[in-house]
């Protein structure tokens, strides 16, 4: 297997679904020629043509009509959204319309369509472009979310998105585009969505974390072990739908819970996982849960994030406070 | 002309008012009086008699629709209806010029287009009583039917009709996608983004906005300055038509050679219906006197379309009361037929529902199911 | 105090605004001449002229930016949004735009705008005008979304809605305008924002609910009086921001929740408030939290909203459930 | 014109596209040899001698800040700086139309106008690197700015323009809002709901498109298959200009001309100006070689705005190299000074963040802020 990295790993992934399947399309903003601003789709319009990959006008409503629009003539649209944080430009479509149409035509009709967008901090961009917006798709019936959290999971979960007959937002993470490089298997496989990953085993604690926030549960569990703690990282991968029994299955083992995100503590995926335990596994827990989240302002602007961000340190102190509860 | 003059004309802003105005006239082949005022125009529609009578009969038979759906919502025996009278030539003259091949994208009150398509009379009661079943685009013999459901968020089908319109194009069918949508629907972001998606990547489109002068209660011109909506086509560079709403035959022509000229690889066309609509907004508890007068209503009744269509039709011999009242006939028992049918479909299940959400259910959508599937639900 | 219906309510705190203040604007499609499709704003054109109570082109993201620059004229606008399914047209101006501009401004400019929508079920709309999205605002920072439950509150709330300085959803709940009457008080009031209500004491399990939800709460209370459980009903009235001491001191008292909400489970606010209770209360549950919610199916059509809602029971059962459980 | 022939004109869609096509002439007063084409319009520009000697000034001024801009970002001093170099006279020729009173509406690139408005350089350099005090509209010693923040979400400008044209009319003000975006931005929805709003109300208002060509990559002709980027204009019903984006007298005219129309109670204008983007879309990683040829950009590189108008005020002896020079350094030093204005700020503290985020702050709020203030954030 080859170290690459998580963005080389989403194009190795885009390549092979455009080689596999005629019908897969690539399009969105600068996309083509470019390859897209952060090169994710960089030489896919010389090897495939303007036919498969192709840039639109700048309206993000109008890339997802067209997507919506595609699926008619059986293409599966795989959309780019620059930025996660356009995705406001775009709702309608997302959880207006083609998270609704499987089931407006009885099951007769299908959206076999992937929104591809970068999201999250830590890269100083403008304001807009780093939000954590991933909580609010999730509120959103008849799609999926995935947010891999290293470079093997990027291309195995890409490729199942694509291959999904439903909708699928999938997120990636700008810091780890190109700061995190991991084994990659070679060629096409697929890694099951709706399955968390045991990122780490331990018998302490369970960090539950994704996106983001896995890389920093994993440092954090090395803090946590040379503190005699023993954490166990659950990478959910999939945040919505969550994998329950993965949850339960942690919080079981452990009886102390960590949730960590990126997001506000208003927002993310977080509060849902806390009250998924909270109404299924709640015996099961030896002390409160602790959450970590970023606070609850407005995404900052780019010279305050560092300060603004979910550190390891943060997780590391609540895991802590958690494991000493009792 | 010299520089001095164009730089002129382009400040004089009143004149540039006045071209707006000037650039979009309205193609009409038979008047208000049920007579040709253009024998060109006529031959260039190319309809035989046994076009015009399926014209006719459209239109009839939508305004029936129109009529007993109406009344079954008084009854409370229909969900929603958004009422048609009026409109019956911008939608069954403009829908007659395109094929099976081609896709239709509806707004709420586009129930008529869909059902000449071949979507059967007691689904769009199913869709209006809020049924599943009703949204299984397919003819009674199981054929499919290119139709979208009809659109509720004002504005979705014509960005969704861009990306129809591109993979026809792709594919390289001998088809477009033509979209309906209101006065009040040019106002939205998604109206220009279809219309301009489409035109740039010349796709085969061809985009309605019906002009009936409301949005609900709002007059038509509180949506927008512009003269004539039909300038909105050009803001994608799409060639653009205004036509008598209520002439059936200049509406055919122009939807005709629209398709014509989008299928031939040129890209889309719009075009404006101007017409009125003479009812509700819809069944849902509109009241139009609290916003235009009866004397208003009563006046756009005069140019409703189905008079003219009948003076001209009569007058060629090819159209008399008879035959309108045998077909009413046929269409209302047709109608009862479907009611019959509407009325016997199995009640909808919530484990349906939930089937139908996802391809592969959630772990939560699965107990949920089971349990829906337990009591029966 | 006169008895009014839910909606009479909203047009009395919408009249007493405009009297109260010339810098107050009502806009929005259909709110002028024709007051509106439920009549909320019936009358008040022709009271206040339309200068003040106006019809919008037909463009949700149009009323939002409208709103947002009427505010550097020093306008306090009151936008409607006919339906809250409408509400993905305007999520930039909302989430992208005038809940960021306290803070972008560095707090030298604020965004003292209403946005009022009706929303929810059991009136046989056609789709999208029931859905259940205030978990979606909620996740927004920089914003309250409010959620009256009887006519009292829908006025009082209202008015502090309308003198916030920052922007508010107040969402109004469609089944409950005509449905729904209580007594109101006379004249001009605010009830508090971030308050949540006791709507019914008790001392066996607290039913913490909102918007819809809570009548169907005190109809359970009765049932559940009935079988000898003294249930407490908490009313959230404002769902973002969560009143979090009333939380924690039903909480306290009960030690057993049931959260109910007319959301689908994935959706709403409910997964945020047992989040709250599972990290600063846990220890005062003597049981699992119980959640009463929709299925997570897309809002069904019509005909099959009667079986697919929350109902009074569904409460009833879980109540019971949860009391039962030690 | 008989029916037929109005009929037959409406349905000659070549005829229309081109009617598209020649309805938008360009604006043109200074050609590109420095050249006075159009003395009436000059006239009618009725700039002095001072005013010619301010614009460019502030051409100038925005080069120099670009020039800074760019070098500071690649060393890693500046946040993201969207380059100017090329759009001189759309920007300032453009800007020096309007009054205090008046609203700006910037995007991301319209940094140099807010300047001009009174906007410390400083404070740009702040909002640059990231920085809530850039975001305080104020003049050095306190007087508003009329300015919202550069807009990043495009389209979202245009919108809020018209909330301010409606306030401005509603208040009686002898004021425009005037807005800014791209040729690319004329796509979204936004661009659109915001000129029909405006023009619906006949509020106070000035839309510009700078078309330079490119949206980050994505070449003007991708966009829409609108020959002119004016004709957007008229889906408002708005007057639409297409002025020499690059021809400072030009612009200026079409802004003052724009501005009186509006001003006097018309309803809005748009102006599209022709221009182009000579540098990298951003200091983000942009580089315009994999999407545009090098001779490309040399070509456009000899048709930037200043130097026609250089040549122009030498000719009338109101401009030299020497005064250039000397007013560079002049620049220079004040962006020095700004830039140690700007290293020497606070750091932002997370607590005055949520501070900033609700008026009265959350529970969970209070609580992170009272956290944050301990650890001295
Ligand atoms: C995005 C959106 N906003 C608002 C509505 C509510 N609504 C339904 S019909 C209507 C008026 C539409 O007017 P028009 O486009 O002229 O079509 P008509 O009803 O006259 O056929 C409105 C405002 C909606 N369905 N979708
Ligand atoms: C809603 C939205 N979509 C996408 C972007 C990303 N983006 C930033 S600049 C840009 C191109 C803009 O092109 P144009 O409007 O021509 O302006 P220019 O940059 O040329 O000045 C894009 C796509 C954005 N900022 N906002
Ligand atoms: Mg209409
Ligand atoms: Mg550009």
């Amino acid at each position: 297997m080859a170290v690459k990295s998580y963005i080389d790993a989403i194009r190795e992934g885009l390549d092979l679904a455009l080689e596999k399947d005629p019908d897969t399309l690539i399009f969105g903003e600068d996309v083509g020629q470019n390859g897209g601003v952060f090169r994710a789709t960089d030489g896919l319009q010389a090897k495939y043509g303007e036919d498969r990959v192709f840039n639109t006008p700048l309206a993000e409503s109008g890339i997802g009509g067209l997507a919506i629009g595609l699926t008619t003539q059986n293409y599966r649209p795989i959309m780019e959204i620059q930025f996660f944080g356009f995705i406001f430009e775009v709702m309608d479509s997302i959880a207006g319309q083609m998270s609704r149409n499987r089931f407006r035509f009885n099951n007769t009709r299908h959206m076999p369509i992937v929104v591809r967008s970068p999201y999250g901090g830590g890269t100083k961009t403008p304001e807009m472009h780093a939000d954590n917006l991933e909580g609010i798709v999730a509120q959103v019936p008849g799609i999926r979310v995935v947010m891999p959290a290293n470079p093997a999971d990027a291309k195995g979960l890409l490729l199942s998105s694509i291959e999904s007959n439903d909708p699928v937002i999938f997120l990636e993470n700008l810091h780890l585009y190109r700061s995190l490089k991991g084994e990659v298997p070679e060629g096409y496989y697929t890694t099951p969505l709706d399955t968390a990953a045991v990122a780490r085993e331990g018998k302490d604690v369970s960090i539950i974390a994704y996106g983001g926030t896995v890389p920093l549960a994993l440092k954090a569990a090395d803090t946590l072990a040379e503190q005699g703690i023993d954490a166990e990282v659950l990478d959910l991968r999939t945040v919505s739908p969550l994998d329950i029994e993965a949850i339960g299955k942690t919080v079981q083992k452990t009886g102390h819970v960590v949730v960590a995100q990126e997001a506000q503590r208003l927002a993310g995926v977080g509060s849902k996982v806390m009250a998924e335990i909270s109404e299924r596994f709640i015996l099961s827990l030896a002390a409160p849960i602790g959450f970590v989240a970023a606070p609850d302002s407005i995404y900052p602007f780019p010279q305050a994030e560092g300060d603004w961000m979910v550190k390891a340190d943060d997780i590391v102190a609540k895991a802590v406070e958690v494991v000493n509860y009792d | 002309m010299t520089t001095t003059e164009t730089n002129k004309k382009i400040l004089d802003f009143d004149y540039q008012l006045q071209q707006q105005d000037e650039s979009f006239p309205t193609l009409s082949v038979l008047n208000n009086e049920g007579e040709i005022v253009d024998e060109e125009a006529l031959k260039r529609a190319n309809l035989t008699n046994d076009d015009l009578v399926e014209i006719m009969k459209r239109m009839v038979m939508s305004r029936q629709l129109d009529i007993r759906s109406t009344k079954l919502a008084k009854q409370g025996r229909f969900g929603f209806f958004a009422p048609t009278a009026g409109q019956e030539a911008s939608q069954m003259a403009s829908s007659y010029a395109f094929n099976d091949d081609d896709w239709l994208m509806p707004g709420y009150r586009d129930i008529p287009e869909i059902v000449v398509k071949g979507w059967p009379i007691w689904k769009a009661i199913l869709w209006s009583r809020g049924h599943e079943l009703g949204n299984v685009f397919e003819t009674e013999d199981g054929k499919p039917v290119n139709s979208w459901m009809p659109q509720i968020i004002i504005g979705a089908q014509y960005v969704e009709a861009a990306g129809i319109a591109l993979g026809l194009k792709k594919r390289k069918k001998d088809a477009v996608v033509y979209a309906y949508t209101g006065d009040g629907g040019t106002s939205q972001g998604d109206f220009y983004e279809g219309m301009d998606f489409a035109g740039a990547y010349h796709a085969n489109a061809v985009f309605f906005s019906q002009n009936n002068g409301f949005a609900i209660s709002t007059p038509r011109k509180l949506q927008t300055a512009a003269p004539h909506l039909a300038a909105k086509g050009w803001s994608a560079g799409l060639p653009s038509v205004v036509v008598d709403g209520n002439d059936a035959i200049a509406v055919y022509l122009a939807a005709k050679e629209a398709r014509a000229w989008s299928v031939a690889g040129n890209g889309p066309v719009f075009i404006e219906t101007l017409t009125n609509r003479l009812e509700p907004h819809s069944t849902a508890g509109d009241d139009p006197l609290r916003y235009r007068t009866q004397a208003d209503i009563d006046e756009h009744w005069k140019f409703e379309p189905l008079l003219r269509m009948r003076t001209y039709m009569e007058k060629l011999g090819i159209w008399s009361e008879e035959i309108e009242q045998a077909y009413v006939e046929q269409v209302n028992q047709e109608i009862d037929e479907n009611i019959a049918k509407a009325d016997n479909v199995e009640k909808q299940k919530i484990s349906d529902f939930l089937k139908h959400t996802l391809e592969v259910p959630s772990f939560a959508m699965t107990e949920q199911i089971k349990k829906f599937e337990e009591e029966g639900k």
